[in-house]
C-alpha cells in the first residue's frame, strides 16, 4: 500500500524534478559560457509552449509511440518505487527507450532516421548496463526491490566501484550530454540537425521533453539505490554526478559514434560486467 | 583560337608547377568587326609571387578546350563561364550541366544579354552604361585590336 | 549496402549560409558529394552596368560581410592602379591595420563556428566573446560593426588618432593573452583531436592541383601568402607565412590560431612604423573617369582574392570580377568530403572556412 | 500572456545576403547579447521553430526553399525580415538576379532595418515578433 503511493508520487513529482534540473543545467552551462542564461523555469515554459503549438504528424504512428515513450518512462519510475523486481524495472526502462527509437525511425527523414540508428546503437550497448547494475545491487544486498535495498543495513556502493564509474559514462548518454550526444543534441548544431527529434513538432516534442525529465529522475533514483543507506547522500551523489556531466558537456566536443560505442561497451562489459563477475566469484 | 598552341602553353604552366588563379571572361558588345559581340577570356596562373596570364579573344560559338586535364580545379571556372557567358567549353572533367548558378535569366553575362539590359534601361530612362561601346583604345574596341591571342603571356602585376 | 542520400543544406544549422551538398551515404560513410550553389547569387558583378564606379565600392563591400573591409580595399586598389593615384602614406598604413584587424575578426568568427560544428559550444561562445572586442575596435574606428565603408578610391575616409591607435594596441595585448588560453584548448584538447586529427587530409600535391589558397594551402605545407609579394606596405613588415604540414582539419585550425597572433604582431609593427600626427593627408581623389584594366591580388583571411577591373573611360565600368578564396577552395572541399564519415562532413566543410556569399557574388 | 512570449524558438535562414546580417543574428546568441536570457533558442529546425528570421533577399533559386521552410513551421508562426535586403532587396535590389524583399514570397510580420542590422535591432525585431505570435495564437484559439 505504502509503496504504491511512492510510485504515484514519482509519476507526479518526477517531471517537476527533471524540469527543474534541466533549468539549472541550462543556467549553469550558460554561466560556463560567460552568459547569463535563461530563467530557471525555462524548460517548463518551453514545454508549455510546445503543447500550445500545432502538431505536425509526419506519420500517424509517431504520436502513439511517443506517448508510449512517456508512459513507459513514468511506469519505469513508478514500478521502481512501487516495489517491483529491479531486473524487471531495467527491462521496462529499455522498452521505454525503444519507443523513442521506433518513433524517430518511423519518420521518413534521413536525419531522423540516422538519429534513430545511432540511438539504437548506443541503446544496445547501454541497456545491458542497467540490467547488470541491478544484478550487482541484488547480489550485494540479497534483496530485489527498491524498498528492500534501501532498508538493507549495509552500504551497497563500496562493493560496486566499477558500476559507479560506468554509471557516469552511461549517464552521459542517457542525459544526452557531449561527448556522447550523437543521436540528438541539446544544442542543435550538429550534422543531424536535431537528430531523433528532427521531425517531431509541437505536442510530440513536448512528450520527448517530459519523458526526458522522467529519465533524469529515474537516473537519480538509481543513484539513490546505489547509495542505499541514506537518500540525502544518494541525492548529493547524483548532484555531483550531474555537475560532472555538465562540466564534461562544456569542455568536450561531440565524439563520433564508433568511440561512443566502444566506450559504452567498455563501461558495460569491462567495468560493470567485471564488477558483477567479481562479486559472484568472491561471494561464492 | 589556336587550340594546339594554347593547350601547349597551358601544359607548360602545369609542368612548371603554377597554380591556377582564375579563368575570367569579359563580354564585349557588338562592334563592326564582331557583330555578335565577343569574349575576352583570361587564364591566370600564380607561382610564388609571380602572376601571369594567357589571353584569348573568343567569338560566340567558338569551341574553347577545357584545361581541366592539366588543372583539375578549372572545372568550376569553366562551368561558370559556360553558364554565365555561354562560352562553349568542351571536354570538362566535371560537367555540372548548367546547375551551378541556375540564374533566373539564362546566360546573363553574354553580350546580347548585356545589350538587352542596357537598351531596356535606356528605354525606361534608368541611368546606366551606354548600349553602344565607346570608341578608343579601351572597351570593346580594345579586345578586337588586342595583339595575337597566342602571343607570349603578359606578365600581370601583383598587388 | 544500403545507400542513403542526405541533403546537406541549403538550410542546415551547421551552415550559416546556404550551399547544398547531396551526400550519398553507405551507412555513415560518404561515397559521393554533389555540390549545388546559386542560392546567394545576386549577380552583383553586373551591377557595374547601373552603378557608377565611384559608388560601386559600396556594392563590392557587400560581397561578404565578414571580409567587407578587404573587398572595399581591393576594389579601391584596382581603380587606384588604373587611374594612377598615389595613396597617402598614413592611409596605406591605416588600410593595413584595418585589414589585419579584419583577419583577426574573421579567424575568431571561424574558430567559433568550427568549434560549434564539432559540438564544443563553450568554445564557440568564448571565441565570439573575444570577437566582440574586435568589433568594438572596428566600430570605434570606422563607425560600423560589419560593413565599414571607410575605403575610398585614393585613400580612406576617416583618420584614427594616435591616442586611439595606442589604445587599440593595449586592447589587442589583452586580447592576445585571453586568446592564448583559448588557442591552447584547440591545440591540446583530446576530444578536439579525436574529431580533427587525420580528418580531411589534403596532400601538398592535391592542394596545388585543386588550386587551394590561403590557410587551406598553408595547412598542407604550401607557403603561399599573397602578402609576401610586398605590396601594400607588407614589404616593411617583418613576418613569415604560417605553414603547417599535416594537411588535416587540425592543421587548418592551427594555421588560423597562429595567424591571429601573427596579425596582432603585424598591427603592432604597423602602428610603430606609421607616420604620426594629426591632420596628415588621407586621400588623393582622382579626377575624371578610369580607362584600362587591372588585376589586384590580396590575402584575405580565407586566402588569395583576385579582382579584375576593366574600365572604358566612362563612369560605368565595363567589367568587375572578384575571384574569392572560397571559390578557389571548393574543388578541394569536394575532394575531401568524398570518402569521409557523415560526422566529419561539418568539420571538413568548415575548415575551408566557406563564405558562400563571397563565392557566388 | 502565454508561454509563447517566454519561449520563442528561432529558425534562421540566409536568403541571398552578404553574411553581414547572418553573423549579427549569430552574435545575438553569444555572450555579449545572449538572447537565451529571454528563452530564445536558435533551433536550426523548421519543425521546432516559432519565429522565422530571414536575412537577405529573394532570388529565383531560394524562393522554393523559403516557402518550404515556412510551410514546415507549425502554426502559430511569424516571419521577421532582418536587414535592408530582406525588407526590400536593399543595395542589391538593382542586381539582375534579385527579385526583392522576403515579402514577395511569404507574409512578413516584422521588418528590421539596417545594413547590416545591429544585434540590438534584431533583438527588438524578435520581441516585436513575439507580440505578433501572441496575437496569432489568440486568433487561433478563438
Amino acid at each position: 500500500m505504502n509503496t504504491a503511493i511512492y510510485g504515484l508520487l514519482f509519476v507526479v513529482l518526477a517531471p517537476l524534478f527533471g524540469g527543474l534540473l534541466a533549468g539549472v543545467d541550462r543556467r549553469v552551462s550558460a554561466r560556463m559560457q560567460s552568459r547569463i542564461g535563461p530563467p530557471l523555469l525555462q524548460p517548463f515554459y518551453d514545454v508549455g509552449k510546445l503543447l500550445q503549438k500545432k502538431t505536425r504528424q509526419v506519420n500517424p504512428v509517431a504520436g502513439p509511440l511517443l506517448l508510449g515513450h512517456v508512459i513507459f518512462m513514468a511506469a519505469t519510475g513508478a514500478l521502481l518505487l512501487g516495489g517491483t523486481d529491479l531486473i524487471f524495472v531495467a527491462f521496462v526502462f529499455a522498452l521505454a527507450a525503444l519507443f523513442l527509437v521506433l518513433a524517430a525511425g518511423s519518420a521518413n527523414s534521413p536525419y531522423s532516421f540516422t538519429g534513430a540508428e545511432r540511438e539504437l546503437i548506443v541503446l544496445l550497448a547501454s541497456e545491458p548496463f542497467f540490467i547488470l547494475m541491478m544484478a550487482g545491487v541484488c547480489k550485494v544486498s540479497g534483496v530485489s526491490t527498491f524498498g528492500d535495498v534501501l532498508a538493507y543495513p549495509q552500504w551497497v556502493a563500496p562493493q560496486l566501484p566499477g558500476i559507479l564509474i560506468a554509471f557516469l559514462i552511461v549517464a552521459t548518454i542517457k542525459l544526452r550530454k557531449s561527448p556522447f550526444d550523437i543521436s540528438t543534441s541539446h544544442h542543435p548544431h550538429q550534422e543531424l540537425v536535431s537528430g531523433l527529434t528532427t521531425d517531431m513538432s509541437g505536442r510530440l516534442l513536448a512528450y520527448v521533453e517530459v519523458a526526458h525529465w522522467y529519465e533524469s529522475a529515474i537516473l537519480c533514483a538509481f543513484m539513490v539505490l546505489l547509495f542505499n543507506r541514506s537518500w540525502p547522500i544518494g541525492l548529493v551523489a547524483f548532484g555531483v554526478a550531474y555537475a560532472l556531466e555538465v562540466l564534461v558537456d562544456n569542455s568536450t566536443s561531440r565524439a563520433k559514434w564508433q568511440l561512443v560505442l566502444r566506450s559504452t561497451w567498455a563501461a558495460t562489459l569491462v567495468l560493470c560486467g567485471g564488477n558483477v563477475l567479481a562479486l559472484f566469484v568472491i561471494g561464492r | 583560337m589556336d587550340r594546339t598552341t594554347f593547350l601547349a602553353r597551358i601544359e607548360e604552366y602545369h609542368m612548371g608547377g603554377w597554380r591556377l588563379a582564375l579563368i575570367n571572361a569579359t563580354s564585349a558588345m557588338s562592334t563592326e568587326e564582331q557583330p555578335g559581340g565577343s569574349f575576352d577570356v583570361v587564364w591566370a596562373f600564380v607561382k610564388d609571387n609571380a602572376f601571369e596570364y594567357l589571353r584569348e579573344e573568343i567569338v560566340p560559338g567558338d569551341e574553347v578546350p577545357s584545361i581541366s586535364a592539366s588543372f583539375p580545379a578549372a572545372f568550376l571556372y569553366e562551368n561558370e563561364i559556360r553558364e554565365l557567358f555561354g562560352i562553349n567549353v568542351t571536354g570538362l572533367n566535371v560537367d555540372l550541366g548548367g546547375q551551378l548558378y541556375k540564374t533566373a535569366k539564362k546566360i546573363p553575362f553574354s553580350p546580347s544579354a548585356i545589350r538587352a539590359r542596357l537598351e531596356a534601361n535606356a528605354a525606361a530612362g534608368i541611368a546606366s552604361a551606354s548600349p553602344t561601346p565607346p570608341a578608343g583604345p579601351h572597351g570593346a574596341a580594345h579586345a578586337a585590336s588586342s595583339p595575337a591571342p597566342t602571343s607570349a603571356p603578359t606578365a600581370g602585376k601583383t598587388a | 549496402m544500403k545507400r542513403t542520400v542526405i541533403p546537406f543544406g541549403p538550410q542546415h544549422p551547421v551552415l550559416p549560409e546556404p550551399i547544398v551538398l547531396d551526400l550519398i551515404l553507405e551507412d555513415e560513410r560518404v561515397v559521393d558529394a554533389v555540390p549545388t550553389i546559386g542560392y546567394i547569387h545576386r549577380g552583383l558583378e553586373m551591377m557595374v552596368e547601373r552603378v557608377e564606379y565611384t559608388e560601386m565600392g559600396f556594392v563590392v563591400e557587400r560581397i561578404c560581410g565578414i571580409c567587407s573591409f578587404m573587398h572595399g580595399m581591393g576594389y579601391c586598389l584596382s581603380l587606384e592602379t588604373i587611374m594612377n593615384v598615389e595613396v597617402p602614406d598614413r592611409a596605406k598604413w591605416l588600410r593595413l591595420i584595418w585589414a589585419e584587424i579584419s583577419r583577426i575578426q574573421s579567424h575568431l568568427l571561424w574558430l567559433g563556428l568550427g568549434a560549434d560544428a564539432f559540438g564544443f559550444e563553450n568554445l564557440f561562445m568564448h571565441c565570439w566573446r573575444m570577437r566582440e572586442e574586435i568589433l568594438d575596435i572596428f566600430e570605434k574606428t570606422t563607425g560600423g560593426r560589419v560593413i565599414h565603408s571607410v575605403n575610398r578610391i585614393g585613400g580612406v575616409k576617416r583618420d584614427v588618432s594616435d591616442a586611439e591607435l595606442a589604445a587599440i594596441l593595449v586592447r589587442l595585448e589583452e586580447l592576445g593573452k585571453a586568446f592564448k588560453k583559448t588557442a591552447s584548448v584547440f591545440a591540446t584538447d583530446p576530444s578536439i583531436a579525436h574529431r580533427l586529427v587525420g580528418v580531411g587530409v589534403l596532400s601538398p600535391e592535391d592542394a596545388l592541383s585543386t588550386a587551394s589558397v590561403g590557410p587551406m594551402a598553408r595547412a598542407s605545407g604550401l607557403a603561399t601568402d599573397t602578402r609576401l609579394g610586398g605590396a601594400n606596405l607588407y614589404d616593411q613588415i617583418d613576418f613569415q607565412p604560417v605553414v603547417e604540414t599535416a594537411g588535416d582539419c587540425l592543421a587548418r585550425v592551427a594555421v588560423r590560431l597562429r595567424e591571429v597572433e601573427q596579425s596582432i604582431g603585424i598591427i603592432r609593427q604597423a602602428i610603430d612604423k606609421m607616420p604620426k600626427g594629426e591632420g596628415l593627408p588621407l586621400e588623393n581623389r582622382p579626377r575624371g573617369n578610369p580607362a584600362g584594366e587591372a588585376f589586384t591580388r590580396l590575402e584575405q583571411p580565407r586566402g588569395e582574392v583576385v579582382y579584375y577591373v576593366k574600365a572604358n573611360g566612362t563612369k560605368y565600368l565595363e567589367r568587375f570580377r572578384a575571384r574569392t578564396p572560397t571559390f578557389a577552395n571548393i574543388p578541394a572541399m569536394i575532394q575531401l568530403v568524398k570518402g569521409c564519415e557523415l560526422a566529419d562532413v561539418p568539420n571538413i566543410i568548415l575548415t575551408i572556412d566557406p563564405c558562400i556569399s563571397c563565392t557566388e557574388r | 500572456m502565454s508561454m509563447f512570449s517566454r519561449s520563442p524558438w528561432i529558425l534562421h535562414y540566409d536568403g541571398s545576403s552578404c553574411n553581414g546580417c547572418d553573423i549579427e543574428v549569430l552574435a545575438c546568441l553569444t555572450p555579449l547579447y545572449d538572447v537565451e536570457r529571454f528563452g530564445v533558442v536558435n533551433t536550426g529546425n523548421p519543425k521546432h521553430a516559432d519565429i522565422f528570421l530571414v536575412t537577405g533577399s529573394v532570388n529565383e533559386r531560394n524562393i522554393d526553399i523559403i516557402q518550404n521552410l515556412y510551410g514546415q513551421m507549425p502554426d502559430p508562426k511569424v516571419v521577421v525580415a532582418v536587414g535592408a535586403c530582406a525588407c526590400s532587396g536593399g543595395i542589391f535590389a538593382r542586381a539582375y538576379n534579385i527579385q526583392g524583399g522576403i515579402d514577395k514570397v511569404i507574409p512578413v510580420d516584422v521588418y528590421v532595418p539596417g545594413c547590416a542590422a545591429r544585434p540590438e535591432s534584431i533583438i527588438d525585431g524578435v520581441v516585436q515578433g513575439i507580440a505578433a505570435l501572441e496575437e496569432k495564437r489568440k486568433k487561433r484559439a478563438s
